[in-house]
């Protein structure tokens, strides 16, 4: 039992935030995709020998936490978790659920997670939640391949990564926020002394706090083969990582005032980034349900 | 103690609906956009054209002088019926107010009319870069010459004004803090305008730069120097019954729980608990109409605001990814700004607890 | 429309509060009956012609508040609501749900209310929520009596009251809570002076402030012949005036601290009536159950 | 990083399972009686007799070493097994710790040993009328005489005082606030104890009067005018790991999934939510016991207190009436002193704000 990320899923994580610091522009949607596909991010899941790294979702938990963290936009996750399906030498991948593939633009590959498959579309551009993740309506526009390997644990695998992501995007709001709080004055006082912001802002503190185990120990679960409730940990986990950030990108914005709700402050990609996310792959009311379900019976 | 109507009240109610009925447009684009601007600004000329726009007014500044009630059931018809948002709100329900106590005949002539047509679209202009929740920390100011005054300084956050007509403020024409503000009404045609974007992208805001702006004398509403005394008088109607009628959310209500008729009883039980306190808003209101709302309003304030982000917060996790292709994300948009605007609800909470409850400051 | 107290309500409330102020001791059930009966209190709502007053629930709303309000103990809302049905002279009454009967021990007529019918009982003290509260299981040791009127007007008449006494418990609870920061001093200053004790109080405030007109409608709906949805009404009255005095008093323990708690303040009446009455003809959670079912069907 | 248990930790899982499955008591009156507070010490007994009293203490004092994932593995299996709660905690929990780091040898010679019997039980005695949250504002003393110390003043809240045999508190020999106070071992013989009713009547705190009282040098623990510094690691073990142990809120949990096993979805669902968050619980303690906990126990207090009142709430709503029949009545009731005890949560959020986030003061 050690239930503490080792030295070397933490050098992976810090390798990516290097990358992504001060680099990352939150405004393009491939940006830094170069650079994490030289240190071997989006293949780290591919078996070696399929040039991957081998790794284990838990491995790249904290790496990912970090790509949330940086707000960094385009399909992460998907391409990420697609790796083991994907056939080599794919740059991006966009995963088709329910009808809706985001950043299926980018992608050289659009799977169908029920097959999972490769099919060919013809996307059609939808109203987006967050500019940094473009969705798509698609039509199928060929035959699909079927490609290796089991819809369920995509879907797992692309659920757990995006409540990792949404810790991420949660402790910068929770950063961001705390600097702000730290530096603008009203009524002769920085913000931050007031009580009623330190116990906001404690409070989205704790909810990241309980969060991320929930996430550590669903991407545990999806890692081993005989865990005892995948599903239900998958669900907590989401609920839980989507709650937090939600609460961080409501509060970063009372902190902020009008300035947060503006293209004046770039905290705006952050808090949209907790819209596309939250709602992708269920949403944490739905997934609170489905945790209800396991726990009682439907 | 009663519910009932007066046979007078719904014949009232019955014109209304039934004109809206007939009237209301199909969804208008963004009044956040040159083009929704002006298609909000001639729906609110046809609504004056119905003597509908500003019903509780006197006749003479087209209204009909409609008791609060008849205005309240006027606002729970308009909401209900799908009618788009007011262009002009911050004009006929902030600034009108004011201008009806503190105003002039003239001044009343000449801008009471014209704003419930729509044919000026007024601006607020309240916060600074360094005054947001701190307003009396603001320093735009207001110099005396011949016949008028300069007006220097920036005002931020002033919602509208990128495509407004007029703008109304405070500037400091001497003193510290509360004291020797001056509240000013000015012509945004002479004001270096920059429009800030939301987070939708579309400009609702701009920040105001005033480089030696002049304004004649007849544009101060009152006493220069009791500016801060009018400005308390138009923000505790922000704060109230004027901005945020109960009939709003009770529209947005029931259609929340026809957005939630097929959902998970949690869900539900959500949407449910949502109903009933825009139930609740409502009678409050009609409890409150007789009597002072006072510091009450800082509890209305923080009730609607906190309700909105409830429901739109409900909605958004009923839709999921397709949220998005709906109104309920422009409204959720709309509504995170709720707990900011009119006064954080960390200063309405203040106010409760030092005005209302007593507690030492 | 005139959703305001006459000022005929408001003066048979101020007169109740008259009596019960200094007067009524929350240890003794049957604290200031004489006093009540005498102001024809309990038999407010039985018609003129058996004595009582004829008056309607709603004008005696704000009355129970003030019950509420001094945590008078005893059969209040009981022996009120059941005036219409009862014969003159019975003093005391106590309502039979689900084989437990309230405060049996001192009324002379125990009333099913599934009937309604008098039924003669042998009571069994349980253990109470509530000292002010004591409730019996009881065996019914007779032939029930037919009463006249409707049990279901009887079971809304005792619900509305019962949240109506909520708020006046909630209206206390807050008006201790704010003395008690307004006095008690910690780091130099009186704990009222602390933004977090100020905004957990207002929250109580806008709570009482938004539930208190919820309970006045329902008490119309309930009077009212053709209201059309009368126990959606109650129950939504039920529900907030009982969540508005769940949250006084937890707020009421955390301002007031282990003091709270004990022997050493009578506060404990209060906090333990929001336990009775919150249980007393079905707890808010149940409520919100009946007022979603209400809205979107079973 | 994994959630795998060793061999070893199975076996100690499993030893732990049987001896409670064979020898927990069925529910024992409840400890602030006198009945109940010599029932609760003979179950200690027995518990120390099969060396299961303190586990995680070295062999020498009663326990077994055990690891800390071992000490929160027979916590789990504690509480699941419907075992009473400890009357000795306070002691062992709280005063324990800073024997083991500040105590004398003789001190722990004198005291452990006993302690994890429950032949002696300790109250802690810390607060005073006028300082309650704010401890730095004590002022019981503490006076030098030959060989020793008279103590004078008023404790309060002090939990389980009414029949323990010994109190530990901090006491002022010289300074002000957070300075000159001198950490103080003291028997109860000697103490004037006024028993203070709880909500449910019996006398779970009380009152000591000291009107110079006489302890001995060697009572004191650490240097005298140590003693905040000494009580802080006391009270950050309050907060954190000991007191609360994740198994106690898991064990709630679950007997709260049974109690919804056919109530309404919504009510399944904050179970459901509540199930989650003490599980989430458990993985942060297994995630904290390698690092330092520092400031997080703050984080930790406020989660499991909360945590704690929302589960007995529902189980209040779930019961209706009946609660009072049950023991959940009893855990709400204590239920409800989680946020104000250990320092009050409106405190720690303060120090969540201040030491781990670095907002100003």
């Amino acid at each position: 039992m050690n239930f503490s990320f080792t030295s070397e899923q933490l050098a992976f994580a810090a390798a990516v935030r290097e990358v992504l610091r001060d680099r990352c522009d939150p405004a393009d949607r491939v940006s830094c995709w170069k650079e994490l596909t030289e240190l071997g991010f989006f293949a780290a899941l591919a078996p070696e020998e399929a040039g991957g790294l081998g790794l284990s979702l838990i491995d790249v938990v904290p790496a990912l936490e970090e790509t949330g963290r940086a707000a960094m936009p385009g399909p992460v996750v998907e391409t990420l978790v697609a790796a083991p399906y994907a056939p080599q030498g794919v740059t991006r991948v966009s995963l088709l659920v329910e009808g809706v593939a985001l950043d299926a633009d980018l992608a050289d590959l659009v799977v169908d997670v029920t097959g999972p498959s490769a099919v060919p579309v013809r996307p059609e551009p939808r109203r987006a939640l967050d500019p940094g993740r473009q969705p798509y309506g698609v039509t199928v526009a060929g035959e699909p391949e079927r490609l290796p390997g089991s819809a369920e644990a995509l879907l797992r695998r692309a659920t757990v990564g995006t409540a990792a992501q949404l810790v991420g995007v949660a402790r910068q709001l929770l950063a961001r926020s705390v600097e702000y709080a730290r530096t603008r004055t009203q009524f002769g006082r920085p913000i931050g002394a007031f009580q009623a912001v330190k116990h906001q802002l404690a409070d989205v503190a704790i909810a990241v706090e309980f969060a991320a185990p929930l996430v550590h120990r669903a991407a545990l679960s999806v890692d081993e083969q005989d865990a005892p409730r995948p599903d239900r940990d998958v669900s907590a986990a989401k609920a839980a990582a989507g709650e937090a950030a939600s609460l961080a990108a409501r509060t970063a914005l009372q902190v902020h005032g009008a300035i947060g709700y503006t293209g004046e402050l770039d905290l705006r990609f952050w808090l949209a980034r907790t819209w596309s996310l939250g709602a992708a792959y269920g949403t944490s009311a739905e997934h609170r349900i489905r945790v209800r379900e396991a726990v009682f019976g439907a | 103690m009663d519910l009932d109507f007066t046979p007078a009240e719904q014949a009232f109610r019955a014109e209304v609906r039934d004109w809206l009925a007939a009237h209301v447009p199909s969804r208008l684009p963004s009044m956040d956009t040159r083009e929704g601007f002006e298609a909000h600004r001639a729906w609110e000329a046809r609504l004056a054209d119905a003597r509908l726009s500003v019903v509780s007014w006197p006749e003479e500044h087209g209204g009909r002088s409609a008791s609060p009630i008849e205005w309240l059931i006027f606002e729970e018809e308009y909401w209900a019926s799908g009618a788009p948002a007011r262009v002009s709100q911050n004009g006929i329900f902030l600034l009108a107010p004011t201008l009806f106590t503190f105003g002039t005949p003239s001044q009343q002539a000449a801008f009471l009319g014209r704003m419930a047509r729509a044919e000026d679209v007024w601006a607020q202009a309240w916060s600074e870069p360094e005054a947001g929740s701190d307003l009396a920390a603001l320093s735009s100011r207001a110099v005396k010459v011949e016949g008028g005054w300069l007006l220097h300084g920036r005002k931020t956050w002033s919602s509208r004004a990128a495509f407004a007509s007029h703008g109304f403020g405070l500037f400091r024409t001497s003193g510290s803090r509360h004291h020797g503000l001056t509240y000013v009404l000015f012509s945004l045609e002479d004001v270096a305008v920059r429009p800030i974007a939301q987070l939708d992208g579309t400009p609702g805001f701009a920040e105001l730069l005033f480089d030696g702006v002049f304004v004649p004398d007849a544009m101060v509403l009152g006493e220069p120097g009791q500016g801060w005394k009018i400005a308390m008088a138009t923000t505790s109607s922000e704060r109230g019954l004027t901005l945020r009628s109960p009939g709003r959310f009770l529209a947005t209500a029931e259609r929340l729980v026809a957005l939630a008729r097929t959902a998970d009883p949690a869900l539900q039980d959500r949407a449910a608990r949502c109903l009933v306190d825009a139930e609740a808003y409502r009678l409050h209101t009609f409890g409150a109409v007789k009597g002072e709302l006072g510091a009450t309003t800082s509890m209305g304030k923080v009730f609607w605001s906190e309700l909105d982000l409830r429901m739109h917060a409900l909605a958004m996790d009923l839709l999921g990814p397709c949220a998005a292709e709906t109104p309920w994300f422009d409204g959720y948009l709309f509504s995170l700004a709720g707990p900011i605007y009119a006064g954080t609800n960390e200063i309405q909470r203040n106010i409760i607890a030092e005005r209302v409850l007593g507690l030492p400051r």
